[in-house]
C-alpha cells in the first residue's frame, strides 16, 4: 500500500472514528452522572442533524446548528425529566427497556415529521467535490470541521470535569447518589442536565457530520451500536478513553475494508465487542487508579 | 436546634422507627447509642431526607424539613456524615471537600469556601498532604477525616455522625472522637450516632437508646452510663463489632 | 381473541351502511411502506392512494369505485405472507398490487397462485416470473437490461476495467447477480466487487480501494443514500474516471444530496426523469408527463421509477379490467395478452411466456446536468 | 385466582378448541393463519419470559436464535441435491431418511433435505450457540448483558445480510412444508389450516406444561432465588452460573424451534426476523405480561402479535410496540395483568408503592 492511500484509509477511519467517539461520549456522559446507559443516545445525533436541516431554510447555517443543538437538549432534558426521573431507583433491566422505547419513539417521531427521505445540511466550507490534498490524499474540507468540533466538544469536557464544581458534582452523583445529595448536591438537577448535554453533544456531532453522511430519522440506531461499542471498548465513563477506543475503532474499520469483503465490517465491530465484554468489560483504554476504584 | 416527634418509618410492611421523639439541643453534643438494626441509621436518614417517614414530625431549627429535599436540608444547615464515609473514590481529596462547599458557592460564597479549606485543613492536617490524592486511596481512618471535613464544608449548624468509629482502629477513634469535641467546641452542634456507647457517652452530653426502633431510655450520659439496663446491653459488650 | 378488532368490526360496517352505493372493486396492495426499503414502499403507496382518487372521482370502472387495501409490510416476507392470505382470503381482493421487495414477492407468489389471485409485482428479480406462474406478473424492469445498458455504453466508451460497489439490499444483491453474470460477456473485468452495508454513512475507505485498484470506470448498484455518497467520496479523493450508477439513482432526491458532485453521472432509467426532454413524439411523453404533474402537485417531492412501478401496476390492471369487466379469469388473460401498454416504465407487451413484457427499450441512458436528469445521447 | 398448572393448561386447551369452532361456525376460518402464526411467535416470547422473569437476565438477541433455527430449516430444505444424487454418501443419507424427494412449485423433482434433519439441526445449532455465548456473557450483568446479547443479534443480522447462500437481502423462499406424520404437515396449505393450528397451539400448550413443571420444582425455586439475590442464591448453594446458561440455552432453543416450524409453516425467511427491532418486541411482549409470569407472556404475545400479523397497527407497528413498552414499563412494571392502580398513584405522588423494587 502506498503512503497516500495508506493516509487516505487514516483520514477515513478518523473521520469515522471521531463519530463514534462523540456518541461514546455522550453514553459516557449519562452513565457518569446516573448508572444508566440511554439506549436513545444514538436518536440525539438523529434529532440534531434532522433539526439543523429542517431549520436552515429559515435561517444562516450556524444559527440553525445552534438552535437544532438547543432544541435536542431541551428534548434530552424531557427525556429524563418524563421518563427517568420519577421512577426513583429503577432496575437496571427497567431502564435499559424504558431507553429502548424512547428511542424507538424518537425515531417513529421523526419518521412521521420529516418522512422516510434523507436530508443533509450544506457544506460549511466548500462544496461535495472540493478537497484539500495532504500528501497525495484528498481530505474534505468537511473532515476538518468534524475533527475539530469533535477536538473541542472533548477539550470543553475535560475541562469541565477536572477545573469545575460542577463537573465534580457530577461525578460525585455519578459515584454516590445519596452521598452527593448529602454534601448539597442538587442531584436531580445534575442528572437532568447530564442528559441535555449528552443530548447536546450528539446533535451537534449530528449537525456536523451530517453533509459528509446524510441523516435520516433511521440513522440513530447504527451509531448507536457503534457509540456503545467505543464506550465499552474505551471503558465505560472514561471519555478520554472513548475517543482513543473511537478512533481506534474507525481505523481499524476502514483499513479492515481493504481486507474484507465490506458488509462484514459490522460483524468484525461487534464481536470485538463482545470479546471486549467477555474478557475485560472494563475496557481496553481502563488502567490505574482510576478504574481500580470504580465498581463493575 | 433539633426536635423529632413521633416519627414513624417503614420498610415495606416492616416498621424500622416507631414513634421516634428526640430533641437536640444548640451547642451540646447529643448521642444516640443501640445495638446494630435498632434503626439508628434509618432514623438520621430520615431526619437528612434520605428516607421517607410516614409519620410525624422533624423540626430543624423551629422549620418542618420532612418531605424536603436532602440537598435543601443541608443548605439549610443540617449535615450527615453517613455510615461508612462514603467519600467520592475516584475524586481527589481538595475536589471532595470543594463538593461539600457547594450550597454555598452556589450561594455565590466561593471566596469563603475556598477560605474554609483552610479551616478543615488545620483541623485535619492529614487532609492536606494527601490533597491531590484520589479520596479512594486514601486509609479508613483519612477516609473517616474527610467525609466530617466535607460535612462541614457546608458551615452546618447541625451535624450528625452515623458510625465515624466504624471499622477503625481504637487510636484512630480516639481522635477522631477528639476532633468531634473540637467541632462542637466551635459552636457547632452534633448528634453522633455509635455503637461504641462507652466512647459516644464519654462526649456527649446527653444521650438515647434505641430498641426495636423506639427510644427506650434517655438522660444525661452520666445518668446512662450508670443505668443497669444499658450497662448490662452496652457497656458489657462494648468489644463486639 | 377471535373477536374481531372493534376497528375490523366497524370497517365491516361500512359497505352495510353504503348498502345503496354499488359495490367497490376490492384490490389490494402489499407495500414496504416503512423498514428497509421504506424508499420503494413509500412512493408506490402514495401513488397508488393518489390513482385510486382519481379513478373513483372519475366514477371508477364501469360505475364501481376501486377499494384499495393497503397492508404495510416493512419489507418483511413472513408479514407478506399473513397480509397475502388476508387480502386472498378475507378481503377476496380481485388482485394484489406488490409486494415492493423481491424477497417479499418470491415468499407469496405461491400464495397467489394457489389462491387464483393475479399479482402483480413491483419488484426487480427476475426469478419471480422464470419460470411462469400463471397469476404473477411483474412490472419493474429486469435488472439484466440495465446492467446491459451500462455494460453496452462502458464497451463503446472502450472501458473494460471497472470497480463495482453494491449495497447489501435486495436491490443491490439482484444487480450484483446480473452484473457478475454478464460482465464477461461484454469483456468488462471487476477488478474491485464488494458489498457495503445499507446504513454506511461514508464509503471513503471503500473508493480508496477503487482508486487504488486503477479502475477505468466505477459502477454503484443500490437505492439507499449511499449511492450519493459513493459519488462524492470518489470526487473528493480526485477519481475523475467515469461514474455509472443504477436505475436506482433516478431520484431526484440523490443528485441534490451529491449536489456538484453528481454532475455527469451516468445512469439507466424510464423515461419517467426525463420526461420533460422526450421528444414530442415519444408514446411514453402524455402517460409519463401526467403521472409527474399530478405526483409531484400532490406531494411536493420528485417522482421516481418506483412510484412509477405502482403506477404502472395499477394501470395495466385497470386497463384489463376496463377491457373485460371484473371477472378474476378474464382479467388475467386480459393482462396476459396484453400488447402495448403505454407505462412508465416503458412499453409493456405481455405474453404467456414474457409476464414482465418489457424489453431492454425501458431503459435509456441518462445523466446529470446542471442538478437535473438529461438524456445522454449517443 | 391461582390455579394450578395443569388446570391452566386445560383452559388453554379449552380456549384452542372454542376459538376454532367459533371461527368455523362464523366462517372466519382464515382467522387461524395468523393465530397459527402467533403461537409459534409465542413460543419464542414465553421461552424469554422464563429468562426474564425467572431467571432475571435480558436477552436482546433472541431474533437471532430464532432466525438460526429457520434458516438453517429454510438452507437445508431448499437445497436441491438431485444432480449429485448418485453419490454414494448421498444415497446412504437418502436411504436413511435424512434426503427426501419432492416435487417443486413448477412440476419438477427436488432432492432435499428431510426437514426432521432440518429441525435437529436448527435447534442443536442454536442450542450449541446459546451455550458458547451464554457461558461466558451471563457473567455479565445488567447494560453489559444488554449490550452482549443485542450485538450477538446484530451479529446474526450481518452474516444473513451478507452471506449470498442465505439469500442476503431477499432471504430464502420456496421451503417446503414439513410432514410431521402421514397426513399432518406443517405448511401454508389452505387444506392444512385446522390441523397446523391444532398442532402449533398444541406444542404451545406442551411448553406450558413443561414450564410450569419446571417453574415450580426445586430448579424454579433456584432460579427465583437467582433472580431475587444473586449472592444470596449462591450462598444457599444454587450453582446460579449453570443455571442461567441451561434457561439461555432452554430459551434458545424455544426461539429456535419456533423459527423452523413458522419458517415451514411461512415457506421462508427473511433478514427482517433478525432485526433488532424483532427482539425488541419480544422484550416487549414479556414485559407487557408481566416479568415472570409466563402466562402473562403467552396472554401478551397471543394478543400483540395476532394484532399485528392482521396489520392492525398499519405503519405504527413498530411505534405501536415502542409505546406499549414504554407505557407498561413506566406505569406497570409488573405486568399489565398485575397493575394496580394504587401502586401507580402511590408513585406518581412520589413514594415507592409496596415493597418496591431492589436495585
Amino acid at each position: 500500500m502506498t503512503l497516500d492511500l495508506a493516509l487516505q484509509y487514516l483520514v477515513a477511519g478518523l473521520t469515522y472514528g471521531a463519530i463514534y467517539a462523540v456518541v461514546a461520549i455522550g453514553f459516557n456522559i449519562v452513565y457518569s452522572a446516573t448508572g444508566i446507559i440511554n439506549f436513545a443516545q444514538g436518536e440525539f445525533v438523529m434529532l440534531g442533524g434532522m433539526l439543523a436541516v429542517q431549520l436552515s431554510r429559515s435561517m444562516p447555517l450556524p444559527a440553525a446548528v445552534a438552535l437544532s443543538v438547543a432544541i435536542t437538549a431541551a428534548v434530552g432534558a424531557v427525556v429524563e425529566v418524563a421518563f427517568i426521573r420519577w421512577l426513583g431507583k429503577p432496575t437496571v433491566l427497567r431502564m435499559v427497556v424504558i431507553t429502548i422505547g424512547v428511542s424507538i419513539l424518537l425515531r417513529e417521531g421523526a419518521l412521521f415529521l420529516w418522512g422516510e427521505g434523507v436530508r443533509s445540511l450544506p457544506y460549511f466550507t466548500g462544496d461535495e467535490v472540493s478537497s484539500v490534498g495532504i500528501l497525495g490524499a484528498r481530505i474534505s474540507p468537511q473532515v476538518f470541521w468534524v475533527l475539530g468540533t469533535v477536538a473541542l466538544i472533548v477539550a470543553v469536557l475535560e475541562w469541565f470535569y477536572r477545573r469545575t464544581l460542577l463537573g465534580w458534582e457530577m461525578q460525585a452523583c455519578a459515584a454516590n447518589k445519596d452521598a452527593a445529595a448529602l454534601c448539597g448536591v442538587p442531584v436531580r438537577r445534575l442528572v437532568t442536565l447530564s442528559f441535555a448535554m449528552a443530548a447536546a453533544i450528539g446533535a451537534l456531532a449530528g449537525a456536523v457530520v451530517s453533509p459528509i453522511t446524510y441523516t435520516s430519522y433511521a440513522a440513530g440506531g447504527p451509531l448507536a451500536i457503534k457509540g456503545f461499542t467505543v464506550a465499552i471498548l474505551g471503558g465505560l465513563g472514561n471519555s478520554g478513553g472513548a475517543v482513543a477506543a473511537g478512533l481506534a475503532l474507525g481505523v481499524v474499520e476502514s483499513f479492515a475494508v481493504s481486507v474484507l469483503p465490506a458488509a462484514y465490517k459490522d460483524v468484525v465491530t461487534l464481536s470485538l465487542l463482545l470479546a471486549v465484554l467477555v474478557v475485560r468489560p472494563s475496557g481496553l483504554f481502563a488502567s490505574g487508579e482510576a478504574a481500580r476504584l470504580k465498581e463493575f | 436546634m433539633l426536635r423529632v416527634r413521633n416519627l414513624d418509618v417503614s420498610y415495606g410492611p416492616v416498621a424500622a422507627l416507631r414513634r421516634v421523639s428526640l430533641h437536640v439541643n444548640p451547642g451540646e453534643i447529643a448521642t444516640i447509642i443501640g445495638a446494630n438494626g435498632a434503626g439508628k441509621s434509618t432514623l438520621l436518614r430520615s431526619i437528612a431526607g434520605l428516607t421517607p417517614a410516614r409519620g410525624g414530625e422533624v423540626l430543624f431549627r423551629g422549620e418542618p424539613v420532612l418531605g424536603v429535599r436532602t440537598e435543601r436540608i443541608v443548605a439549610r444547615g443540617c449535615s450527615l456524615v453517613p455510615e461508612g464515609r462514603q467519600v467520592f473514590a475516584t475524586l481527589p481529596v481538595r475536589e471532595n471537600l470543594m463538593i461539600g462547599g457547594s450550597v454555598r458557592v452556589r450561594r455565590g460564597l466561593r471566596r469563603e469556601v475556598e477560605g474554609d479549606l483552610e479551616h478543615v485543613y488545620r483541623l485535619f492536617p492529614r487532609l492536606q498532604e494527601r490533597e491531590r490524592q484520589l479520596a479512594g486511596t486514601l486509609s479508613g481512618g483519612e477516609q473517616q477525616m474527610l467525609a466530617i471535613g466535607r460535612a462541614l464544608m457546608a458551615r452546618p449548624a447541625l451535624v450528625m455522625l452515623d458510625e465515624p468509629s466504624m471499622g477503625l482502629a481504637p487510636l484512630v477513634v480516639k481522635d477522631i472522637l477528639a476532633t468531634v469535641e473540637r467541632i462542637a467546641a466551635g459552636g457547632t452542634t452534633v448528634l453522633l450516632v455509635e455503637q461504641n456507647a462507652r466512647s459516644a457517652l464519654k462526649v456527649a452530653r446527653r444521650g438515647y437508646v434505641l430498641e426495636n426502633g423506639r427510644v427506650v431510655l434517655e438522660g444525661t450520659s452520666e445518668e446512662l452510663l450508670q443505668n443497669r439496663d444499658v450497662q448490662r446491653a452496652y457497656l458489657g459488650s462494648e468489644v463486639m463489632p | 381473541m377471535t373477536r374481531p378488532f372493534p376497528v375490523a368490526a366497524l370497517l365491516a360496517l361500512v359497505p352495510a351502511l353504503a348498502l345503496a352505493a354499488p359495490e367497490p372493486i376490492k384490490v389490494g396492495a402489499l407495500l414496504a411502506v416503512t423498514g428497509p426499503a421504506s424508499f420503494l414502499g413509500a412512493p408506490e403507496a402514495r401513488t397508488l392512494e393518489m390513482r385510486v382518487q382519481e379513478l373513483n372521482a372519475r366514477g371508477g370502472i364501469g360505475g364501481r369505485p376501486i377499494q384499495l387495501v393497503l397492508k404495510d409490510t416493512g419489507a418483511s416476507p413472513e408479514k407478506a405472507v399473513s397480509f397475502a392470505r388476508q387480502l386472498i382470503e378475507e378481503e377476496k381482493v380481485f388482485a394484489i398490487l406488490g409486494p415492493s421487495t423481491s424477497g417479499e414477492s418470491m415468499a407469496v407468489k405461491g400464495l397467489c397462485e394457489e389462491g387464483k389471485t393475479l399479482l402483480l409485482s413491483m419488484a426487480a428479480a427476475e426469478a419471480i416470473v422464470n419460470p411462469v406462474l400463471p397469476h404473477v406478473f411483474k412490472v419493474a424492469p429486469r435488472d439484466s437490461f440495465a446492467v446491459e445498458v451500462i455494460f453496452q455504453r462502458m464497451k463503446k466508451m472502450g472501458i473494460t476495467r471497472i470497480g463495482f460497489l453494491s449495497s447489501n439490499t435486495g436491490f443491490g444483491k439482484g444487480g450484483k447477480e446480473q452484473v457478475e453474470k454478464l460482465a464477461a460477456q461484454y469483456g468488462i473485468t471487476l477488478a474491485v466487487n464488494d458489498v457495503y452495508d445499507k446504513a454506511a454513512t461514508d464509503l471513503t475507505a471503500e473508493v480508496t480501494k477503487l482508486k487504488a485498484a486503477n479502475v477505468q470506470a466505477i459502477l454503484n448498484w443500490s437505492i439507499e443514500p449511499a449511492q450519493s455518497i459513493v459519488v462524492k467520496n470518489a470526487r473528493q479523493l480526485g477519481l475523475t474516471v467515469p461514474i455509472f450508477q443504477s436505475h436506482g439513482f433516478a431520484n431526484l432526491q440523490y443528485v441534490k444530496a451529491a449536489g456538484s458532485a453528481a454532475e455527469g453521472v451516468i445512469f439507466p432509467a424510464s423515461r419517467i426523469v426525463v420526461s420533460g426532454e422526450l421528444a414530442a413524439g415519444n408514446p411514453q411523453k402524455p402517460v409519463v408527463e401526467a403521472y409527474r404533474k399530478g405526483y409531484e402537485a400532490r406531494y411536493g417531492e420528485e417522482v421516481s421509477t418506483f412510484g412509477g412501478h405502482a403506477w404502472d401496476a395499477f394501470g395495466i390492471l385497470v386497463a384489463a379490467l376496463e377491457q373485460v369487466g371484473p371477472d378474476r379469469a378474464k382479467v388475467r388473460a386480459a393482462v396476459e395478452n396484453m400488447k402495448g401498454y403505454v407505462g412508465t416504465a416503458g412499453v409493456f407487451n405481455f405474453s404467456p411466456t414474457d409476464h414482465n413484457g418489457l424489453d431492454i427499450g425501458a431503459f435509456e441512458l441518462c445523466t446529470v446536468k446542471n442538478g437535473r436528469f438529461a438524456p445522454l445521447g449517443n | 385466582m391461582r390455579l394450578p398448572a395443569p388446570a391452566r393448561v386445560a383452559l388453554l386447551a379449552a380456549a384452542v378448541v372454542a376459538v376454532q369452532l367459533a371461527t368455523q361456525a362464523s366462517g372466519k376460518g382464515f382467522y387461524l393463519t395468523q393465530l397459527t402464526m402467533t403461537a409459534y411467535y409465542a413460543l419464542v416470547v414465553v421461552g424469554l419470559s422464563l429468562l426474564m422473569g425467572y431467571a432475571g437476565q435480558i436477552s436482546l438477541g433472541q431474533a437471532g436464535f430464532f432466525a438460526i433455527g429457520g434458516y438453517t430449516a429454510a438452507f437445508v430444505s431448499t437445497v436441491d441435491l438431485s444432480a449429485q444424487a448418485s453419490l454414494p454418501a448421498l444415497a446412504l443419507l437418502a436411504r436413511l431418511g435424512v434426503l427426501v424427494a419432492r416435487p417443486d412449485l413448477y412440476g419438477g423433482q427436488i432432492l432435499g433435505v428431510n426437514p426432521w434433519a432440518g429441525l435437529v439441526l436448527g435447534v442443536s445449532l442454536a442450542s450449541g450457540v446459546a451455550f458458547a455465548v451464554g457461558v461466558p456473557v451471563l457473567r455479565l450483568r445488567g447494560h453489559y448483558l444488554a449490550m452482549a446479547t443485542l450485538a450477538f443479534g446484530t451479529i446474526v443480522s450481518a452474516v444473513v445480510v451478507g452471506t449470498q447462500r442465505l439469500g442476503a437481502a431477499d432471504g430464502i423462499s420456496g421451503v417446503p412444508p414439513f410432514p410431521v406424520l402421514p397426513g399432518v404437515r406443517i405448511g401454508g396449505g389452505s387444506a392444512d389450516r385446522v390441523v397446523n393450528y391444532y398442532l402449533a397451539w398444541g406444542l404451545v400448550a406442551l411448553s406450558m406444561l413443561l414450564l410450569g413443571n419446571l417453574v415450580g420444582s426445586r430448579t424454579g425455586r433456584a432460579l427465583r432465588a437467582i433472580h431475587g439475590a444473586e449472592d444470596a442464591a449462591r450462598a444457599m448453594g444454587v450453582d446460579a452460573a449453570r443455571l442461567k446458561v441451561r434457561v439461555f440455552v432452554l430459551a434458545a432453543a424455544m426461539a429456535s424451534a419456533a423459527g423452523v416450524l413458522l419458517t415451514h409453516y411461512v415457506g421462508g425467511i427473511g433478514p427482517s426476523e433478525t432485526s433488532a427491532m424483532k427482539s425488541v418486541r419480544y422484550v416487549a411482549m414479556v414485559a407487557v405480561g408481566g416479568m415472570g409470569s409466563l402466562w402473562g407472556a403467552l396472554s401478551a404475545a397471543a394478543v400483540l402479535e395476532f394484532l399485528s400479523l392482521r396489520g392492525v397497527f398499519g405503519a405504527h407497528d413498530d411505534a405501536v410496540f415502542g409505546g406499549i413498552l414504554l407505557l407498561v414499563m413506566l406505569f406497570a412494571p409488573d405486568g399489565i395483568l398485575n397493575f394496580r392502580a394504587r401502586g401507580l398513584l402511590a408513585r406518581l405522588r412520589g413514594r415507592p408503592a409496596g415493597s418496591g423494587e431492589g436495585a
